[in-house]
């Protein structure tokens, strides 16, 4: 078996004041191993969520996990007690956050944050754990590791915060890396140095890595495979290759399209996908992206598509590749 | 996820073309950002719980007196110290007097000091702190200062002073609970200008040409409002509980008028002869009331936080 | 860092001195005299006591008496006891208010940071509902009838401890219970809506990515982080408690500082106030110096600099 | 001043230095060890609060007699049945115009460091608390010798030393040789015997006083010449006496010690008592002392006291300039409903001025005059119409009554508003303020109504109706009645009982008539004490004796 | 610094226009703890008539404290801004009061800057309010105007802020900027805060709304496709001082500092087949602005860098036509 991760049929809701959100309804995506697989999509369409689930960091309640299943190297995560996710998180799965300034504790050495996961999942002693933290932190080009490891986050620059968060999750070389919006808070010169720094890293460790981000160049300069996901549900799956060149859903055409390239010209104006995704309190029965779909149709309405081979190593759910919509056009 | 394909008539594969028009619009009602607030609030079942009991404390307060046809100062030596009975609900005090009476109308006053103490630290913390903020700079540290000061010196001293210089009475004790009330509110306020003056709207109202009472008027007052009404909610029963604290000292409401505060105090020998119900009924309702607005101004201070806002 | 507490020294200097001259208009200026009893006392006497004194000399003069004595760290006498002086009075009754109000302080943290996180932990379930009905009572039924309480129960009726005075340590647990009742529901409130606020934090997610145990996680991270608040309330609430509760002393027949303020006030005996309100702004100073140095160890984010907030 | 004070040893462990000040028993303060066999006699007593001064000359008010009664004997003593006895003097002699009086010690009496006790000692303790440069407040209690108001109120920035000591010479004590004192009088008085009994005529032992000013401020050093002496002094928390061996009369002595405790909380001391950590208990918590009374509680004693509880009004302020009104007032309250519902101490309905304990030429001074007045509530109202018609006024308008605050002084003033409003159909407002606030606006004249009291500073009908002579310093009524004034006078000249005694009755007559002060109740010293407490007594103008007091537990 | 009389004149282009506002040596500094944080160095910068000059650089480089010296919210701690060839700061009240008609600022939290306690027709109204613009049914009127103008409903006018999404809120703050019809907007990161999907919609409508009134922008982004595409020149800025300006079609090609290389390259393109591009990757953080480094502050970073980088300021040159930069490698 090649696939680290199979997300298969995943259901999530969280239980509110206002009523039930479902965050995530029905999301399948694989993860191959030694690859990186990107998933994009507009804020709010639960790509943390997904991401969250995995590690099963979700608070229950509020969160609960409706259906399917997460099987990593084949074991289901979702059957796992608490006891064994400790033993996963951090050791087989590590994760990175968004935010570099608050995902590390401000009262604690960075050192002690990033020993506190090998002593946890290794046996090794304090002394061997911070060598270890040392090296790590010299692994992800941290200057002078010896001084920065006794020194708080605060006195790290935001890159610098982002590649200690980067030796914490690689402190016990997990096989999967979950990396949600690494890169967002951070400037693109930093940006380039950490995306860089993961491409490596992946490169000697073998390490597989879903990458969550909404920014489509860096999907494309970084990632092997896509799942697009919208409003709690994935769209369209495929190689980066294939998404980027051949987008079979209208959502994904529209993202493409709505980012101007460096050599666009002028007069080329964008073209922006229309009004907000919709509403996860109550969504409606039929295809999440009909209201701003420029392409909908009748079907799309009432009907939500199915998630259907496209060839390759694409999928999508879009009633246009219905064999009825071809007839009618 | 649709199995049954055979349903899917070729109609149904007709293009739509109205559709963006929906994708401006806004399907939830409009609602306010009180509504939104009062909506959460109402969630809060504890928080509700306080409202209930404040209102009906409230009532209870105007109606209560007059109930059950006894006065709250009239003696009667033949009925002193009685146990709760059939006349009177709440038994008699030791000079004969009818505690549910005057536990309602000691609701009355007590009541009155908690709203009227938090209402003027209110006013004078927000005009106060509401000035040190907008300051800033020497002005501003000048401020902070004296009511660093101000707080250091002896809270009873301003009080007996104040007691002496003004006739003894209602609006006395509630001057005096406001003597160094307004500090904490004037640092609230302060610091709740410090923040909202980063934001971008208030900036952006600058940018517009608006004058600094306009912003105060119309963007800080407006925005710092909640974590100072939480504020004032929780004023109005440290008010109350510090006029019984007075009231242990001496410095109370005149009798034979009667807060909660002198109330209990004046019963606090009557347990050492095992009438506990007098001390029980002043006391069991300043603690109702100390709840019902901690619960009420707790509630609210969730309802009006901005991150569990969606 | 030394320049910092230099600085601090000099403002704490000019808020006493400014505390002091406050202190001293306002006491003159409260109607009554120190020697005054029911009835007048014969003109001479009061002469006598007055020149003893030095009440009768001009305000000004008497201000600057005072403050050259107190130059010399002599509080002065007091005018309602011919056996103890102002220092007497702080050097026997600052050790036990000291003693009674750390152990309150003690109880109060200690109660008050369980109650705190335990609450916070359960939210909204039943442990939080209960402790928060605990820290309401402790906020909402006064001292003077929680002690009253207290010893016609506690004491008299199951005769577990004693009713009063300060003779041994089981005498002690009544009074320090009583006081600490209401700094420990604030604690708890405060502990539970920072302990929350920190659980929802990033970096209990990253804590909980590595691994970690749930309650290592709430040790090592939470705990810490959220005490950040409660520290800063630390320095008046120990202000409060160590120089004395006028009320609880007194119902629990305490030698303690509290009273030393209250009576002095009431027995216009001018010395004892100043005294008091010297050594009250005193610690409450020092206290609030020591917090924000505590700040620093517990927050490595906060430098000391020259700015004080 | 003398108060900087080298007290800071206070805080040492106090159980230690006792051995100079005590012979021969046990220093420790367990009540393990025994002396006579059995458990060691020590009477755990309430001071209520911290004594201003254990020295007899500096001493005021009641906290510091308490102590200071068992510490210290006088020239003489108040029996257990109220009548005066030989204390430190064995016999005295006086003068046929009362001015001299001559009192010879007994010989064989010591100070508790076996000194003995000299006239010199009595006569220094006097002028000590007569120098105006001591501050002693209650140096007026001496004014009756002759030169002592002279020398007491010297101008100390003026008059020179040696004025001073002129001045000095000339105040009436003489100590004659080591056994005798002579005092002369300024006036005639016939209570001066009485007088002899109270502190500030207690003496001090002179060396200890020259050698160590500030003797009196801790058990460590302290001498004293009574039936008791100072064992441990833990400042605001305990005063541990210990039975003197050094006195005359020790046999009769049969307590161990005495533990006064200084807790001010009336309802804490009796929770402790209750818990059997208090033997004897004054005051007790008014609503206590309702209940045992009405329960007969065998505990429960009320001792009678030499107070009066009044109301001033302020005669020069309208209607109350009206005696017609000021009757009307007074009568229109029901002193007894008042002391049975309200005060509830068992004290007695005030209808003069002068409260019971004091005796006529023949028998009783009150029993003798009798009630002065009548409550009468027809009559009041007519009363009150007639006095506001001599007014020009049709109504009373709405007056405060001023209080100083305290429960039951509340308690008194909340059911006479009520009776006034019930009876009368007159309002009032209550205002409580602090004591000295009411002292203040008494002096200035700023009150209507004010509460006010008297303690009898002597036993004699003179200590009450001296009070309100014209500008009298205690006439805060600020009434003035030329008649009452040259009564008081007669009575305070003449050495003839009879005359005496029928000017005090004639004047409180015209007092009651005018009514610028309203009694309304003698004061009782109500208190509990456990059965096995024996042999106490209460003086009317002192509170309870334990001098020769036993305690006798099955 | 003794270039700062020269800057003035290398920086009027050859056009002949007369500058809608001229920036010449603006200088901000913030007093923090005693300490000169210096935010933004020495500026100067022509913007004309119904252009776009974008303004990019790195987080904390002082992009948006230009902006905001520029229109008058911060005072300048040195230097003169000329709008309509009147120096603006001396203004102050009522000429202040009117220049705010004239430049406006739209900003970067579509969350923060709408008040959250009042309606779309209170926000858009309260910039017709405090110029006393238009009252009662016109006052509405021109609401509804300016909404429609920026494509929202009539409806919305009674809503609040948190009802709408990013891309609706940024689009009320351009229409509260627009109800005093300015002729200059600083646009601080209008679209950082927005989904990429949305970020096109308000793009397109700024520039529409340009292209109908004239607008002159000042946009201020660190996303340099999207400030490439919506501006006609580009400045470059890094830690408070001037870097490189050109027209944005030049700067793209013809990249002349070190630092506007490494950002060119660092951006993301799009295109998995530009995949394996050969990038420019920049080591080490922005320094901190209270201490910036001497001589050229980007010499840390700069892969060229030389020993007289840190001895002296590069001086702002015009090194190709129209196109300036401050570079000790081109002198
Ligand atoms: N704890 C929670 N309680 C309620 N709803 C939640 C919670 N966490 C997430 N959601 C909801 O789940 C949905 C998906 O959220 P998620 O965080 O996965 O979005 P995202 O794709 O990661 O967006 P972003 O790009 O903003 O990070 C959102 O609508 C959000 O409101
Ligand atoms: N009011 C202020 N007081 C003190 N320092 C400030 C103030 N405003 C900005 N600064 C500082 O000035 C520097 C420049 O800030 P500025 O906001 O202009 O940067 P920016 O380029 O807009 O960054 P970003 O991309 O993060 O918005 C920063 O170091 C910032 O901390
Ligand atoms: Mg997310
Ligand atoms: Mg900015």
């Amino acid at each position: 078996m090649s696939n680290i991760l199979e997300v298969k049929d995943l259901v999530v809701s969280f239980h509110t004041f206002g009523g039930e959100v479902q965050a995530v309804r029905g999301v399948n995506f694989s993860v191959p191993k030694g690859k990186t697989v990107a998933i994009v999509g507009e804020s709010g369409c639960g790509k943390s969520v997904t991401a969250k689930s995995i590690m099963q960091l979700l608070p229950k309640p509020p969160a609960e996990y409706k259906q399917g299943e997460i099987l990593f190297n084949g074991d289901n995560i979702l059957a796992k007690s608490e006891r064994d996710m400790q033993r996963i998180r951090g050791n087989e799965i590590g994760m990175i956050f968004q935010d570099p300034m608050t995902s590390l504790n401000p009262t604690t050495k960075v050192g002690a944050q990033i020993t506190e996961g090998i002593l946890k999942h290794k046996d090794v002693s304090r002394k061997e754990a911070r060598s270890q933290a040392i090296e790590l932190l010299n692994l992800v080009g941290i200057p002078q590791p010896e001084k920065r490891v006794d020194q708080y986050p605060h006195e790290f620059s935001g890159g610098m915060r982002q590649r200690a968060m980067i030796a914490i999750s690689l402190a016990c070389e997990p096989d999967l890396l979950i990396a949600d919006e690494p890169t967002t808070a951070l400037d693109v010169t930093i940006q380039a140095q950490i995306l860089k720094l993961m491409k490596d890293l992946q490169n000697k460790t073998g390490t597989s890595i879903i990458l969550i981000t909404h920014d489509l160049g860096v999907v494309a300069e970084t990632c092997d495979h896509v799942v697009v996901m919208y409003a709690g549900q994935v769209i369209e799956t495929g190689t980066v290759e294939e998404v980027f060149e051949t987008p079979q859903h209208p959502y994904t055409k529209g993202l493409m399209k709505s980012v101007p390239r460096l050599d666009q010209d002028k007069k080329q104006p964008l073209i922006p996908i229309i009004g907000s995704p919709p509403d996860l309190m109550d969504p409606t029965e039929g295809c999440p992206f009909f209201a701003r779909c420029e392409y909908a149709m009748e079907v799309c309405r009432d009907h939500n598509p199915s998630f259907e081979y496209m060839g390759g190593n694409q999928h999508a759910s879009c009633w246009l590749h219905h064999p009825l919509a071809k007839a009618s056009e | 996820m649709m199995k049954n394909n055979e349903q899917l008539t070729k109609e149904m594969f007709q293009k739509v073309h109205d559709n963006f028009e929906h994708a401006e619009k806004i399907n939830r009602p409009s609602v306010s950002y009180w509504a939104d607030v009062w909506r959460r609030i109402k969630e809060n079942k504890l928080a509700m719980l306080g409202l209930i009991l404040i209102i009906s404390l409230s009532i209870l307060a105007i109606i209560g007196p007059y109930i059950n046809g006894y006065s709250y100062y009239e003696q009667n030596f033949m009925e002193k110290n009685l146990k709760p009975n059939a006349e009177h609900w709440f038994g008699t005090d030791q000079l004969g007097r009818d505690i549910f009476t005057r536990v309602w109308y000691g609701a009355r006053i007590s009541l009155f000091i908690g709203v009227m103490a938090a209402l003027i630290d209110f006013l004078v913390g927000i005009i106060y702190g509401g000035i040190s903020g907008m300051a800033s700079g020497r002005t501003d540290n000048i401020m902070m200062r004296i009511a660093e000061i101000l707080y250091a010196i002896p809270y009873l001293l301003m009080v007996i002073l104040l007691m002496v210089v003004m006739e003894q009475g209602l609006w006395t004790i509630i001057l005096a609970m406001t003597l160094t009330g307004w500090i904490p509110m004037a640092r609230l306020v302060r610091g709740q200008v410090l923040q909202m003056k980063e934001q971008e709207f208030v900036q952006a109202s600058e940018a517009l040409g608006a004058k600094t009472g306009w912003v105060l008027r119309k963007h800080m007052i407006p925005n710092t409002m909640g974590p100072i009404l939480v504020n004032v909610t929780l004023t109005v029963p440290t008010a109350i509980f510090a006029e019984a604290t007075l009231s242990f000292l001496g410095l109370g409401i005149p009798a034979p008028q009667a807060s909660w505060g002198t109330m209990a105090n004046d019963a606090l020998d009557s347990i050492l002869v095992g009438n506990f119900y007098q001390l029980f009924f002043p006391a069991i309702l300043i603690s109702l009331t100390m709840f019902a607005f901690n619960v009420f101004g707790d509630g609210l201070r969730d309802a009006l936080d901005p991150k569990l806002r969606k | 860092m030394f320049r910092y507490t230099l600085k601090r020294l000099g403002w704490a200097i000019v808020t006493l001195w400014a505390v002091i001259t406050i202190t001293f208009l306002l006491m003159h200026s409260i109607p009554g005299n120190p020697f005054a009893k029911e009835g007048t006392m014969p003109e001479a006497v009061y002469n006598n006591l007055q020149h003893y004194y030095n009440l009768d000399k001009p305000l000004v003069v008497q201000y600057g008496l005072y403050l050259k004595q107190l130059a010399q760290f002599d509080f002065g006498p007091s005018l309602k006891s011919k056996t103890i002086t102002v220092n007497d009075y702080i050097v026997n009754g600052f050790p036990v208010s000291l003693h009674l109000g750390m152990q309150a302080l003690v109880i109060a943290i200690a109660f008050g940071l369980i109650f705190g996180v335990i609450a916070s932990l359960n939210r909204n379930r039943w442990p939080d509902y209960v402790s928060m009905v605990l820290s309401i009572i402790g906020i909402s039924v006064p001292s003077f009838i929680l002690a009253t309480f207290l010893i016609n129960f506690v004491a008299v009726e199951w005769g577990l401890l004693p009713v009063a005075t300060w003779s041994s340590w089981s005498h002690t647990v009544l009074p320090s219970v009583s006081l600490a009742m209401m700094p420990m529901a604030y604690i708890a409130r405060l502990m539970r809506s920072s302990m929350l606020e920190v659980l929802g934090q990033d970096y209990i997610n990253t804590a909980r990515a590595k691994g970690i145990a749930k309650h290592m996680i709430i040790f090592k991270h939470a705990i810490r982080n959220a005490i950040l608040p409660v520290v800063t309330v630390l320095g008046i609430i120990t202000a409060n408690l160590v120089t004395g509760s006028f009320i609880i002393e007194q119902i629990f027949g305490i030698p303690g500082m509290g009273e030393m303020f209250v009576k002095g006030i009431f027995n216009r005996d001018y010395p004892v106030i100043l005294g008091s309100t010297i050594f009250y702004a005193a610690i409450l100073i020092f206290l609030v110096f020591i917090v924000d140095i505590a700040y620093t160890f517990i927050d490595p984010r906060i430098k000391i600099t020259g700015e004080s907030k | 001043g003398c108060f900087s004070g080298d007290s800071e040893d206070v805080t040492k462990d106090d159980s230690t230095d006792t051995a100079d000040t005590s012979t021969d028993t046990d220093t420790s303060e367990d009540t393990e060890s025994t002396n006579d066999g059995g458990e060691e006699k020590i009477l755990h007593l309430n001071n209520s609060s911290e004594p201003g001064a254990l020295h007899p000359g500096l001493a005021e008010g009641t906290h510091d007699s308490w102590p200071l009664n068992h510490l210290f004997e006088g020239l003489t003593k108040k029996s257990p049945d109220g009548e005066v006895e030989p204390g430190m003097a064995e016999k005295w002699e006086t003068s046929e115009d009362g001015l001299e009086w001559t009192f010879f010690l007994k010989q064989d009496v010591n100070w508790s460091n076996g000194d003995p006790v000299t006239a010199e000692d009595f006569k220094y303790a006097w002028l000590h608390a007569l120098d105006p440069n001591v501050g002693s407040s209650y140096a007026y209690q001496l004014y009756y010798l002759k030169g002592a108001t002279e020398y007491n109120s010297a101008d100390i920035e003026a008059v020179s030393d040696e004025d001073l000591t002129k001045l000095r010479e000339e105040v009436g004590i003489e100590a004659v040789d080591e056994k005798t004192l002579k005092v002369t009088l300024a006036q005639p008085t016939p209570y001066f015997l009485d007088l002899t009994s109270f502190y500030t005529y207690f003496p001090i032992n002179k060396n200890v006083q020259e050698e160590n000013p500030e003797w009196y401020q801790e058990a460590d050093g302290y001498v004293s010449n009574g039936a008791f002496t100072l064992e441990e002094w833990k400042h605001k928390e305990s005063i541990t006496l210990k039975k003197n061996e050094n006195y005359y009369d020790k046999d009769q002595i049969n307590l161990d010690g005495i533990n006064f405790l200084m807790i001010e909380e009336a309802s804490t001391t009796w929770q402790m008592y209750r818990n059997g950590e208090l033997d004897f208990l004054y005051p007790l918590p008014q609503d206590v002392v309702g209940q045992m009374s009405e329960n007969d509680d065998p505990e429960f004693n009320i001792a009678p006291d030499l107070a009066i509880y009044y109301y001033n009004f302020n005669t020069e302020k309208k209607p109350f300039n009206n005696a017609k009104v000021r009757k009307a007032l007074s009568m229109a309250i029901n002193r007894e409903d008042l002391v049975e519902f309200v005060a509830q101490g068992g004290q007695q309905p005030a209808y003069g001025v002068v409260p019971e304990g004091i005796n006529d030429v023949d028998g009783d001074f009150r029993q003798n005059g009798g009630a002065l007045f009548e409550s009468d509530l027809e009559k009041a109202k007519a009363l009150l119409a007639e006095g506001l018609k001599e007014e020009g006024m049709d109504s009373m308008d709405e007056f405060v009554i001023l209080y100083n605050t305290s429960e039951g002084h509340q308690a008194i003033a909340s059911a006479i508003q009520e009776m006034w409003r019930k009876n009368l159909d007159v309002s009032t407002k209550l205002e409580n303020v602090e004591f000295q606030v009411k002292l203040d606006r008494e002096k200035a004249g700023d009150f209507m109504v004010s509460r006010a009291g008297w303690i009898g500073d002597y036993v004699d009908p003179m200590t009450f109706m001296d009070l309100w002579v014209t500008d009298g310093p205690y006439n805060d009524a600020n009434w003035s009645n030329t008649e009452y004034d040259s009564l008081i006078e007669k009575a305070k000249t003449t050495m003839d009982a009879a005359e005496r005694m029928d000017a005090m009755h004639q004047a409180e007559q015209i007092l009651m008539d005018e009514m610028p002060v309203m009694p309304i109740y003698f004061y009782t010293k109500p208190f509990t004490v456990k059965p096995y407490v024996k042999d106490i007594y209460t003086p009317i103008n002192k509170y309870t004796q334990f001098h020769y007091a036993d305690i006798e537990k099955e | 610094m003794g270039s700062k009389e020269n800057t003035y004149e290398a920086v009027v282009t050859k056009e002949g226009r007369e500058p809608l506002l001229q920036v010449k040596g603006l200088t901000k500094y913030f007093k923090v703890n005693k300490q000169h944080l210096k935010a933004v160095e020495n500026v100067s910068l022509d913007i004309y008539e119904g252009e776009t000059v974008g303004l990019v650089g790195e987080s904390g480089c002082g992009k948006s404290t230009a902006g905001r010296t520029i229109i008058r919210l911060h005072k300048p701690t040195a230097g003169d801004v000329y709008f309509n060839g009147e120096d603006i700061n001396q203004y102050s009240g009522k000429k202040l009061k009117q220049l705010r008609r004239e430049i406006q600022m739209i900003f970067q939290d579509p969350y923060a800057s709408l008040n959250p306690r009042m309606t779309v027709e209170d926000i858009i109204g309260e910039a017709l309010d405090i110029h006393g613009l238009a009252r009662g049914k016109k006052r509405k009127e021109r609401i509804l105007e300016l909404l429609d103008l920026v494509g929202l409903d009539a409806e919305h006018i009674s809503r609040f802020p948190h009802e709408f999404s990013g891309g609706q809120r940024q689009r009320i703050g351009i229409a509260r900027a627009l109800a005093v019809e300015p002729k200059f907007i600083v646009c601080d990161e209008p679209i950082s805060a927005l989904d990429v999907s949305i970020q096109a919609q308000v793009v397109n409508l700024l520039q529409k709304l340009q292209k109908q009134m004239g607008l002159t922008y000042l946009f201020i982004a660190h996303d340099l496709s999207m400030v490439k595409y919506i501006s006609d020149r580009i400045l470059v800025m890094y830690l408070g001082n001037m870097m490189e300006l050109a027209s944005s079609d030049e700067l793209h090609e013809n990249p002349l500092h070190p630092y506007t290389q490494a950002l060119l390259s660092a951006v993301p393109v799009p295109d998995p087949k530009l995949k394996d591009r050969e990038r420019i990757v920049v080591s080490g953080d922005v320094p901190s602005p209270l201490n910036p480094p001497s001589g050229c502050v980007f010499r840390t970073r700069c892969p060229h860098a030389m020993d007289i980088c840190a001895k002296q300021v590069p001086e702002w040159k015009e090194v190709r036509e129209n196109h300036f930069t401050a570079c000790h490698l081109y002198e």
